[in-house]
């Protein structure tokens, strides 16, 4: 019988490869390793334990923390009692946090440590369906005598007990649960309004993991650091759903401030990361070389200069000189080589970025040194794939065709995606009114997101379809596109566009304190604070150049020329996901931008050259505070057509 | 820029303790011993083969300068654990080999006594009556020499707890000074010679030597004849032609045959019977040993200085105070310090007298400035290094050689002799000054960021 | 959580009038206390009260003209700081004494040295050692053997070794300082680098925990560390700590017990609220113009 | 039993015959003077710069080849003394200028290894310029000795005493009467303080050197007038090393007292014992003495006794 349901998997992988590391943790200084079969036994015994405790079939069981072994096979063992996990980010605040646990009724939490245990007893009050919470480490844990706690070895002590008297009790859980069965709620943190529970079958999980595995021929060999949520759809698919599949090996990071230290030590075969990452990566590579010797940067620029001509090329398999090939060889030892080293992407076979649109530079700095970095496009509904970009079918500016067993089709009318597949989600727990508008009865999935597909049968995303929008003279205004143009220049960090509704498109822009401050500091400009060097003319002038630039692309495209930037506002702080500004994935909440900070939008429209701004902030140890300042407006000039024309 | 650190990463303690925490550098090490013990001999070889190279060179680069790389390098290695580890200045240092070299000699020469008597005709007649067995293995005395200095080292190490710095330094030139006085007024150590010279006799390796007569048959009959063969290792002998030989056959490998030096003709073959001839090791075998005991005791060094007795002395070095409220003994880290110390020292002097000179002179081999010189190349190559001890080793042999070797250029200017060696002592004093000025944390430091840079290369940090 | 609640053990040290010369000055002078397990036992007083001097004492650096100390029930003879080391007494300094040229983890490292004693010779303790008869030979051979193994880093040494850094990384976990494993101390801040001393001390598993102004020269935030180190210290594995520290605020907080000393001469002992109401104290204290410790308060 | 006691007491069996025990001593006496006065250079700059200054055997060496090379040239022997002061002062400088100030800061046994630098190049610089034989040193002190009580004395021996008096008495009066004197000392007793009132220490460490260097010309001209300038003369001023670590680094009068005590000693055993042994063991009796005497007194004759603080 296939194995459909993870604990199977693991039962299977237990006799198969039993003695290979399946998961490993840095901790006390080295990476403890556990194989397959060690990784069962955890399993058993703590399924055990919590079966000991009271858990039991279609229970939910938070687990809350970094990505550690426990916590993995927590949620193993609890799928393999039938319970269902409810992984939740472990940044999210106390509200939050209660807002989950209470919407999907759950009754145990699995949580990392002191800080989560905290977070917990302080919400257990209104989380009235917590009935019980188990840590992993006991660190500080002591004067804690709340009769509702335990500690995993306790529950693994539970467990063996429990174990010793029903023997067969593992074995029957495991074999009653059924692909069918839900695997798992994943709550989606929308931009707006209450997060939404997305119901995952086994099967849906398994599929696109078998799915996945098969497209990439990802082997039993590879390696990968699991470092993003746990809560997040993408972690539960690589490093649970594909490492049960495929029998590869999961890394943990020693802790959130390491994982750059733990990534070169362990030098993944296969890695995942959003473009943000890629992006502050290869910011400060060029930010580090600037400080490099005269002759060490030429090299690196000399080099660099030819990966940018045959990097790709080669990649690709394409013909290449064999003077070139030569010449990329030596760069390859120089320059390369030893980059791809200090990045810990030496070993790196496959990289993967989704999520947002990357810039083309990144993307092509990362596959000219010889990086298989590639796009796909996928949701939480859909367990993860939608397209992916097959092996030498990689443009910077889609997300590639659709994955085997996934249809696709565009509404010609809404231009918004739509697919159907097998792993598509079973439904919004508790939010029928929500699953009806998102997936229709014959299994189409709504995207929400306006795309199209392209002659070479990619598809090409522009922007959320809601947000697409019109400006007075008729062009069409895609936020999200002119931001992703914005943000792929160094020094702008995050930009928010307007345009909708108006007779020009402006833009509100936070920059990048750390390639900014390199740039200031290489220039001898002092600045004491980010409000500072963002008040900056020089800066507004770099940025306003970056613009200038952004509207001569656009003039290209007769439908988007009409919106280009006309002024722009550089804000006094950084946009931040503690004061609501962006998602925890980072992505820019509009409507709580627009309304936060409305007395800006209005000086970029009413011609003033200069706004005041108050705006209520949450500092790092938690205290509110105000922020304001007076913060300056600048025009940007178009680029007309004609313009485009004389200049080429 | 070599270095591929990514995806090397340890599962255990014992792999993460490792001497080499980087692949590179481990293959770097394994790649450096096959050329020092293959590539350099063979390639040599050929090159004397190929006539590229005049064998009388390869005899001087190894007997001249590889061989005392090697020595020195030992010695170094010596003193730094006790300066460079255990942070304890020592002046001694050349005493303390001068110790390992008559221990040496003493064991190979069966511990000789002199015995006067009257002869009949009332004359004193002196014999030397051997108390042991003679040792031929080098191995065994070269274990020997290190274990007699430790012992002395350790007596000259008491003084350590309660004297501190460079009063200590003073204190140890009592060990110098003393040392050296014995090795040319104690006359049982050097036999009672006239010159105070001890000279090392022949020492093999296996005992596969075969010196003697053997008869075997020729196409006109049956001949007498001698057959060397086997595996030498340090010292030369000078045997007899055996009565009635009339060939003598140098059969196998590790030895050569200095017909020339004795026998009337150089012609092998007419070997006259009760002439003599010399038998000596090839440079190569020398070579090979002596690399191979400074291969194995810079492991034991990096050994011992990674675990609980290096974390030891550190501690001592570093403050011995806290050291000593963490429970560590000072005397006994301080004299085990000596005492390996020394035993390396012991072990360096032995290789001097065995595989270097062969035949020395005490008070002037083990002279102070010898202690200095190896001070030297402790504080040149970087205290508390071992690849500091090999590099600061190399610097301060190779110097003057190099200096000598451009001496014909400096002669032509100036045609005096004492002038151009004047000149050379002043730039070697001029260059030590410069050094320490310019890296007083020595090439080990050097080497340290030589590798950093490469580590993050093409990064500047 | 108030000094009352918390239960004590046994007098783990019992200083009877100590006095302490150097020549003719008189450093400290018939001072007594009882530090008792699983306290946290503070000596405050102003500068030159003879505090450091009090510590020295105790670990057996300095030697007491007069006076006797009791340590784990048993009077104590004169002895050598290591010998204080191998009965249990761990101590930190109050300008760091780390080991400069060791990284972070060799410092905690030497501080499993006592507990390191090599193999060989603690198989001669455990079973050896009753046969009289071979002790001259046996002892000397056990730990020439172990020098042995030492040098070939093989076998029970090399197990030994790993044995004592899982020791000495749970010290690394404990103090958080995973980050700096590998540097050199000389290159950490000041914050750190007291902390790692801190290591190195727990590394050795001390009965009698001695620390000598942990907090100096610390920012805010490094002195919270260094207080829910303490404290976890203290709860998590009863660890008894003796510790002198001028942050008053500090020392009100976590001791258990205070002794006042000035000029070398006890004035008070007490709970911290008995001592902060004493007289003799605040004249001690504002005599000596250390008002704004008080202030701090 | 009778041999080992004659053995143990041979230095004391000398004064049975009492001139000639006398002589031995006297010749200790001023033997130990001569070391005294190397000592008292090397002390000089260890307590103004805390460098344990290996090169001050070398420097009594190149001091007095100067001054034999200028008196050989021909020169009137006053302006010959004069021409060497100058050197010596103008070394002080380029040690100053090359080396020193380059130095600061460093650990003292980079310092001493500096030393030891010097001392090979200044070696073999002294002997490149003035060449290697041996040089007859003459500067008019009266040759010859008187016998009072039938005790020989050389009269050089004598002068010798003389002069070391008079140049202790001279840098007593320089280190407590002049305003650099009182400097010096108050650079040897703490740096900082030093500096903060103002005090130069690199024109502290020119006056020291230079006037180490005038001291070990002293001693070069006694020693070289004895038994001529030669190569050996800086390996004889390592005796001063013994001297040094019995009497102090830092203390002059340790200095005077411990030569004092080194070139007696070591006469008395030489005289003593050194015919059982084969003779020649004042190589190295000194330092036995001197190592044995620290065991006992650590903090050597004239130190304080030594309270480690933590």
């Amino acid at each position: 019988m296939a194995a459909d349901t993870f604990p199977k998997f693991l039962d299977s992988n237990a006799q198969s490869r039993g003695n290979r590391p399946a998961i490993r943790e840095k901790q006390l200084g080295i990476w403890q390793t556990y194989s397959w079969k060690e990784s069962r036994d955890e399993v058993v015994t703590i399924a055990h334990g919590l079966a000991a405790s009271g858990v039991s079939r279609g229970h939910r069981i938070a687990i809350v923390g970094d990505n550690r072994p426990y916590l993995y096979w927590s949620m193993i063992a609890a799928q393999a009692l039938g319970a269902i996990p409810v992984p939740v980010y472990q940044d999210s605040g106390a509200q939050e946090l209660a807002y989950v646990l209470d919407h999907a009724g759950v009754s145990f939490a699995v949580v990392e440590d002191q800080e989560q245990v905290d977070k917990l007893l302080e919400i257990k009050e209104t989380a009235s369906s917590l009935t019980s919470i188990v840590y992993c480490d006991p660190r500080g844990m002591r004067d804690y005598d709340q009769d509702f706690l335990q500690s995993i070895s306790e529950v693994k002590r539970a467990g063996e007990a429990h174990k010793a008297a029903n023997p067969g009790f593992y074995g029957e859980e495991v074999s009653t649960g059924s692909g069918e069965d839900t695997a798992i709620f994943l709550y989606t943190s929308g931009t707006t309004g209450n997060p939404k529970g997305v119901v995952l079958t086994f099967d849906n999980l398994i599929s696109m993991s078998e799915m996945s595995v098969k497209l990439e021929n990802i082997r039993h060999d590879e390696d990968t650091l699991a470092y993003l949520p746990m809560a997040w759809v993408g972690d539960n698919l690589f490093s649970i759903g594909q490492s049960y599949v495929a029998g590869f090996t999961v890394n943990c990071p020693e802790s959130q401030e390491t994982v750059l230290a733990d990534l070169q030590e362990i030098g993944p075969t296969y890695f995942f990361a959003p473009p943000r990452i890629f992006e502050n990566i290869l910011t400060s590579v060029t930010v580090r070389m600037q400080d490099a010797s005269r002759p060490k940067r030429w090299l690196f620029d000399y080099f660099m200069e030819h990966a940018r001509n045959v990097g790709v090329r080669i990649l690709q398999k394409e013909s290449v000189g064999l003077g070139a090939r030569f010449k990329y060889w030596l760069g390859e030892i120089l320059v390369y080589g030893p980059l791809k080293n200090t990045l810990g992407l030496t070993r790196v076979r496959r990289v993967y970025t989704a999520g947002e649109a990357i810039g083309p530079d990144i993307f092509d700095f990362y596959r000219s040194i010889g990086l298989n970095m590639k796009q796909l496009y996928g949701q939480t509904e859909a367990s993860v794939f939608v397209t992916m970009q097959p092996d030498n079918e990689v443009y910077a500016d889609t997300v590639g065709k659709a994955c085997p067993g996934v249809e696709l089709r565009v509404d010609p009318n809404t231009r918004e995606v739509l697919y159907r597949s097998d792993g598509v989600f079973k439904e919004y727990h508790k939010n029928a009114e929500a699953t009806r508008e998102t997936k229709t009865d014959d299994g189409w999935v709504h995207t929400g997101d306006a795309g199209f597909i392209d002659s070479n049968g990619h598809l090409k995303i522009i922007d959320r379809a809601k947000d697409v929008g019109v400006l007075n003279n008729n062009s069409m205004f895609a936020p999200k596109y002119l931001e992703n143009k914005l943000k792929f220049f160094p020094f702008i960090q995050e930009a928010v566009t307007f345009g909708a509704g108006r007779d020009f498109t402006t833009a509100m822009i936070s920059i990048d304190i750390e390639a900014v401050g390199g740039w200031a500091e290489r220039h001898n400009a002092s600045y004491a604070s980010y409000r500072e060097l963002a008040a900056k003319p020089a800066v507004y002038e770099e940025i306003r150049k970056n613009i200038e630039q952004v509207n001569a692309d656009l003039a290209d495209d007769p439908e988007l020329a009409g919106a280009q930037i006309a002024r722009f506002v550089l804000l006094h702080k950084e946009l931040d996901a503690d004061d609501g500004e962006l998602t925890r994935t980072r992505k820019v909440r509009r409507r709580f931008i627009n309304d936060r900070y409305e007395s800006v939008i209005n000086g970029l429209y009413d011609g003033s050259d200069k706004v005041h701004i108050e705006v209520e902030t949450i500092f790092e140890d938690g205290r509110k505070g105000v922020s304001a300042a007076d913060i300056a407006i600048m025009d940007v000039t178009a680029t007309s057509a004609a313009q485009l024309k004389k200049a080429s | 820029m070599f270095y591929r650190e990514a995806g090397q990463f340890y599962t255990t303690y014992a792999k993460d303790q490792g001497i080499f925490q980087l692949k590179q550098d481990k293959y770097g090490l394994w790649g450096l011993l096959f050329f020092a013990f293959l590539v350099v001999p063979i390639g040599l070889y050929l090159l004397v083969q190929g006539g590229v190279m005049a064998g009388t060179t390869k005899d001087y680069l190894y007997n001249s300068i590889l061989l005392l790389l090697l020595v020195n390098c030992m010695a170094a290695m010596g003193l730094n654990i006790l300066t460079g580890y255990c942070g304890q200045i020592s002046l001694g240092t050349a005493a303390f080999m001068g110790v390992g070299a008559f221990t040496a000699y003493k064991f190979s020469t069966g511990m000789n006594y002199r015995v006067q008597k009257e002869d009949n005709a009332g004359e004193l007649v002196s014999t030397l009556v051997p108390i042991l067995p003679q040792i031929d293995n080098p191995i065994a005395l070269i274990l020997l020499a290190g274990a007699v200095t430790a012992i002395v080292g350790v007596l000259f190490g008491l003084p350590s707890l309660r004297i501190k710095g460079f009063y200590l330094a003073v204190a140890t030139l009592a060990a110098q000074f003393f040392l050296v006085w014995c090795f040319s007024r104690v006359e049982w150590l050097y036999d009672y010679t006239s010159s105070s010279t001890i000279q090392i006799p022949l020492l093999k390796v296996l005992s596969f030597i075969e010196t003697g007569t053997i008869t075997f048959g020729m196409p006109d009959g049956s001949t007498k004849a001698v057959s060397v063969s086997g595996f030498l290792v340090a010292g030369s002998e000078t045997l007899k032609v055996p009565d009635g030989a009339k060939t003598i056959v140098s059969a196998s490998g590790f030895i050569l045959t200095d017909f020339s030096k004795a026998l009337s003709s150089p012609d092998a073959s007419r070997a006259v019977t009760g002439e003599t001839f010399r038998i000596y090791p090839v440079p190569e075998t020398k070579y090979i040993f002596s690399l191979a005991i400074v291969v194995v005791f810079a492991f034991i060094m990096k050994n011992l200085v990674r675990g609980r007795i290096g974390r030891a002395w550190m501690a001592i070095r570093d403050m011995d105070i806290a050291a000593q409220l963490i429970g560590i003994r000072p005397l006994a880290t301080k004299l085990l310090a000596f005492a390996v110390s020394s035993f390396f020292c012991g072990v360096a002097g032995a290789m001097l007298l065995i595989f270097y000179l062969g035949a020395l002179e005490g008070a002037e081999a083990f002279n102070i400035n010898e202690s200095f010189s190896i001070l030297f190349m402790v504080i040149i190559g970087g205290l508390g290094s071992i690849t500091g001890s090999f590099l600061g080793a190399a610097f301060i042999t190779l110097t003057p050689i190099i200096l000598i070797n451009v001496q014909p250029a400096i002669s032509d200017v100036f045609q005096d002799k004492a002038l151009v060696e004047h000149i050379q002592f002043m730039v070697f004093g001029a260059l030590i000054i410069l050094f320490l000025i310019m890296e007083p944390l020595g090439l080990s430091r050097l080497w340290q960021i030589a590798k950093e840079k490469l580590r993050q290369w093409p990064f500047p940090y | 959580m108030s000094a009352t609640e918390r239960q004590f053990g046994d007098v783990l040290l019992k200083v009877d009038n100590i006095t302490l010369r150097f020549g003719g000055v008189k450093a400290i002078t018939d001072v007594s206390f009882e530090i008792r397990e699983k306290q946290i036992f503070a000596i405050i007083g102003p500068n030159g009260a003879g505090k450091t001097s009090m510590l020295n004492v105790i670990n057996g650096f300095y030697h007491p003209q007069e006076g006797t100390i009791t340590y784990k029930g048993n009077p104590r003879q004169q002895m050598k700081p290591h010998e204080a080391a191998e009965t249990g007494i761990a101590r930190t300094f109050q300008n760091v004494a780390l080991f400069r040229g060791m990284s972070t983890l060799d410092n905690v490292m030497t501080g499993r040295l006592l507990k390191m004693s090599g193999p060989a010779l603690r198989y001669y303790h455990q079973k050896l050692a009753n046969l009289p008869v071979i002790n001259y030979l046996t002892y000397p051979a056990m730990w020439f053997g172990d020098l042995i193994l030492d040098s070939l880093y093989w076998g029970p040494y090399q197990r030994e070794e790993v044995k004592h850094r899982k020791a000495a990384e749970e010290v690394i976990d404990f103090l958080e300082i995973q980050s700096i494993r590998r540097t050199p101390v000389g290159r950490l801040p000041y914050g750190l680098q007291k902390r790692v001393e801190l290591g190195r001390a727990l590394a050795m598993e001390p009965d009698l925990l001695l620390l000598d102004e942990p907090m100096a020269g610390m920012n805010l935030e490094e002195k919270e560390d260094m207080c829910r180190f303490i404290i976890d210290l203290n709860h998590e594995f009863g660890t008894t700590m003796a510790l002198i520290e001028h942050d008053m605020g500090v020392v009100m907080d976590i001791s258990d017990q205070v002794v006042v000393l000035n000029y070398g001469r006890k004035i008070a002992d007490g709970t911290p609220n008995e001592v902060q109401a004493d007289q003799d104290v605040i004249d001690a204290y504002l005599g000596v113009a250390h008002e704004a410790d008080l202030e701090e308060k | 039993m009778g041999e080992i006691l004659e053995f143990i007491f041979a230095p004391i069996l000398i004064f049975e015959s009492w001139r000639f025990g006398m002589e031995v001593v006297i010749s200790g006496l001023l033997a130990g003077v001569m070391y005294s006065l190397v000592a008292l250079g090397f002390v000089l700059i260890y307590k103004a710069s805390g460098m344990f200054n290996f090169a001050q055997g070398v420097l009594v060496l190149f001091a007095a080849l100067n001054l034999a090379g200028f008196i050989g040239l021909g020169v009137p022997i006053p302006l010959a003394i004069i021409l060497t002061i100058g050197i010596m002062i103008l070394f002080a400088i380029v040690v100053e200028y090359l080396i020193l100030r380059h130095l600061v800061n460093q650990e003292q046994i980079i310092l001493f290894m500096a030393t030891i630098g010097l001392a090979f190049f200044l070696s073999a610089f002294g002997e490149t310029i003035w060449g290697s034989e041996v040089k007859k040193l003459d500067v008019g002190i009266p040759q010859g000795r008187f016998e009072p009580f039938g005790i020989q004395i050389q009269y050089l021996e004598l002068t010798a005493g003389a002069v070391a008096a008079a140049l202790v008495i001279c840098l007593a009066i320089f280190f407590n009467k002049t305003k650099i004197g009182r400097a010096l000392r108050a650079v040897a007793d703490d740096h900082q303080a030093a500096l903060s009132v103002g005090i130069n220490l690199r024109t502290i460490w020119i006056i020291v050197w230079a006037v180490s260097g005038i001291v070990a010309l002293v001693a070069g001209t006694m020693w070289g007038a004895k038994s001529g300038v030669q190569f050996s003369l800086s390996e004889i001023a390592l005796k001063a090393l013994p001297v040094l670590i019995l009497g102090g680094f830092e203390s002059i009068p340790g200095a005077i007292i411990g030569g004092l005590i080194i070139g007696l000693g070591e006469k008395l055993a030489e005289v003593g014992w050194g015919p059982y042994v084969g003779g020649a063991i004042e190589d190295w009796f000194a330092y036995i003495l001197a190592m044995v005497f620290l065991v006992f007194r650590p903090q050597g004759l004239f130190g304080e006794k030594i309270i480690e603080r933590v």
